[in-house]
């Protein structure tokens, strides 16, 4: 079973199609696959229902396929960097589920641990509840979320061997293992393609199971959104 | 008179104790880093997948896979980890986190919160702040009182709330105020501040409990 | 004549397929890792929480903290990932492993399955048989098909359930039985078996698709 | 904050009740935390509802607590190693809960996470559902499980820091971090105590929040169950 592929073009041949659902991992800028999102921008494809907790700044990211009108809807957090996104919102052309962070993790990895429904605290009582199940557990009201799965998850992970194991780096983690559970076919692009077995068994983040096809990029942007710095002295 | 924003910072930074985890909120909120005492041993959770946060970087050491959840560049300490978004709202939602100081644009005096939306106009998300309302042992929000010529303080929330009678304490540009079974209590008057302003800024029953 | 052991074994190795992330049960299932041929590409995943899982190892290199589910000593692979318990039934329940091979105590024309409990002599309890019952993409149960005089191919399980309509495919010393939506189908019998020794051995009815 | 203790007793001090609900890492007699089940049966502490996967074998482990008749009641997914556990369980003398490996892993990680129930396929139409809400999603029926709590978790690591950021070796993992979230009081036991940043901050496996007391075990048993081989040559 050849898992690597040589480019994300190649990497998504026979998995994009219009209509579908697609996870992406990344919190704001911050890993991720920004070869895939390329690609899939120049698929054409569209109509797409998009997963992730951000959606991109302008220009960068998703944004670049808000831009392109190939999202109908986007499952996100927070979106408060994008104006584009807000517009295009606020005049009714994007639909969005708002889904609190925590909730949006959660729902993924039920999804990719075959959970179907879990309850939390978060949301109950406010408008993002209506229309859920609430239930009192321990006299306090919960609400039912479900899970949540994709026909496609693109992730980035900083190194990755040819079984598909990856390993993330610092915080460029976030949604990346949650996106690759819970899809069946999880396209991964990483910045360094390893031999098998140069990875150690007891600190690899995704076991390969959850990575059907891998990549390595030729060259990341990985731009910052808030450089903040501190000063010397 | 009232507290500057750096002023109200310091003071928030006394809710924290040592050896508590704590989340900070984007924006004000985050600020509070800054003023957590040298001899006090605070942990910083980011819910972007983060414990132990350290202070920004220095010029050139900026890393773009090393940020907070304001997506701002910060620094690793030796006791940081990392780890997935699903495992740190599992410190959030399980109650591990001691502590968050979130920014706020209602709070209402039964503890309500509204800080995520204004319909029709703004339109961010809620973020993780949801979550860690729910999920944190304690939460204070700091915020200015007042919003334009509307206090912020109110009865009943009329933006649409990111939680439910979550709000513990208060901490605004003009004093300190505490969220009981019987609605807001004065707890602290900012220097300069009168009661009767504290009162006239508040859209609520305010009851004195300096 | 029927197959042995070994042999029965032999057969459900053929359930394998190149790619395969697999689940062998504890006692017989096991053995069906040492007939895997070398030229395909099969993955191992050990539901204590190992992906890739390698042979058994050598004497004086047998490593406490690296046991199958069986608690039997084990080896590593190139390939091979840890991780914790709740990851591991992720895999499995989350539908990510393509074959379940397990041992069974009855088996019933609708596809339910027994192998945890004896009410009143054996306790043992289910262990991770009714998550991968249930996750797993194809279930194959290898047993003998008769205990003393009685056949485990049954109408309905007298003993308590592992798991409803969940086995896929049966294969005993006496053959191979395909579950199917008409009840057991007969696909294939061990040398030397007659379809009557195999409809005697079935407390069921059998349909023959040999 | 010091985290820092010098043997189990002093770890568990304070932290023992009668009747309270102790949840143990391990799988089978890999990776349990050996020194805390030593203190426990010296404790006397009685009443004992024990969540673990397993119940060690006669002799060692949490047999051994069975043994000196401390524990009122276990919640396990599989008890075949011990004869004794059987005598006791068949006489009426031990209660216990049987809970799916999967099960009760996921209970313990909802326990830790917050998550008061969730529903899973396991078990449905079996003995093991019984009294319990099923429900149907996608067509298929599903049983509702509770999230799962101790007053104390007792697990062991390989490695851990002053802070109580641990990892785990090998298999040894299994439901050691899951039992470390789902208390308030956490006892880690390890084999060797680190400075603060030897560990890679990327490789962390239970972050320092889910321990409140650390010790390094002065010598580690650690038995092997089923010593399988194969033959040179």
């Amino acid at each position: 079973m050849n898992k690597i592929c040589s480019s994300a073009a190649e990497a998504l041949k026979g998995a994009l199609r219009d209509n579908m659902v697609i996870a992406a991992g990344g919190f704001g800028l911050c890993g991720i696959p920004e070869h895939c999102i390329t690609a899939i921008r120049e698929s054409g494809v569209k109509g797409l229902t998009v997963i992730s907790n951000n959606a991109g700044v302008d220009g960068f990211g998703l944004g670049v396929l808000l831009e392109s009108g190939q999202v109908k809807k986007m499952i996100s957090s927070y979106v408060g960097e994008n104006k584009f996104f807000a517009e295009l919102y606020l005049s009714g052309k994007l639909e969005v589920e708002f889904t609190p962070q925590g909730t949006l993790a959660e729902r993924l990895r039920a999804g990719g641990a075959g959970i179907p429904a879990f309850y939390t605290r978060t949301t109950a009582g406010t408008d993002l509840a209506k229309g859920k199940e609430t239930r009192v557990f321990d006299g306090k009201p919960y609400v039912m979320e479900l899970g949540l799965k994709a026909d496609l998850a693109v992730v980035k992970a900083w190194k990755g061997d040819k079984e598909g194991n990856l390993i993330y780096r610092k915080t460029a983690r976030n949604f990346n293992p949650l996106c690759a559970a819970a899809a069946p076919i999880t396209v991964a692009e990483v910045e360094e393609l390893v031999e098998t077995g140069a990875l150690d068994a007891s600190f690899i983040h995704t076991p390969g199971i959850f990575v059907q096809r891998i990549f390595q990029g030729d060259r990341f942007d990985k731009r910052i959104e808030q450089r903040t710095l501190r000063k010397r002295g | 008179m009232a507290w500057t924003r750096d002023q109200m910072v310091a003071r928030a930074a006394l809710e924290l104790q040592d050896g508590f985890y704590v989340n900070l909120g984007i924006g004000i909120p985050t600020l509070v880093s800054n003023h957590i005492p040298p001899s006090m041993d605070v942990t910083l959770q980011s819910e972007n997948g983060m414990l132990g946060v350290g202070p920004f970087p220095f010029e050139g050491e900026e890393d773009p896979d090393l940020i907070n959840a304001g997506k701002q560049t910060v620094t690793a300490l030796p006791r940081t980890s990392y780890f997935d978004s699903a495992t740190s709202f599992a410190m959030i939602r399980g109650g591990h986190i001691d502590l968050a100081i979130l920014g706020g644009m209602q709070v209402a005096e039964n503890g309500d919160l509204a800080n995520w939306l204004v319909p029709g106009k703004m339109v961010k998300g809620p973020g993780g702040a949801m979550d860690l309302v729910v999920g944190v042992k304690r939460v204070v929000v700091v915020m200015e009182q007042m919003m334009k010529e509307e206090s912020k303080l109110v009865r009943r929330c009329t933006l649409p709330l990111t939680g439910q009678g979550c709000v513990h304490r208060l901490i605004t540009d003009l004093g300190v105020i505490d969220i009981g079974n019987g609605g807001f209590m004065l707890k602290e008057l900012a220097e300069g501040v009168t009661v009767e302003q504290m009162k006239k800024s508040t859209a609520a029953d305010l009851k004195i409990g300096l």
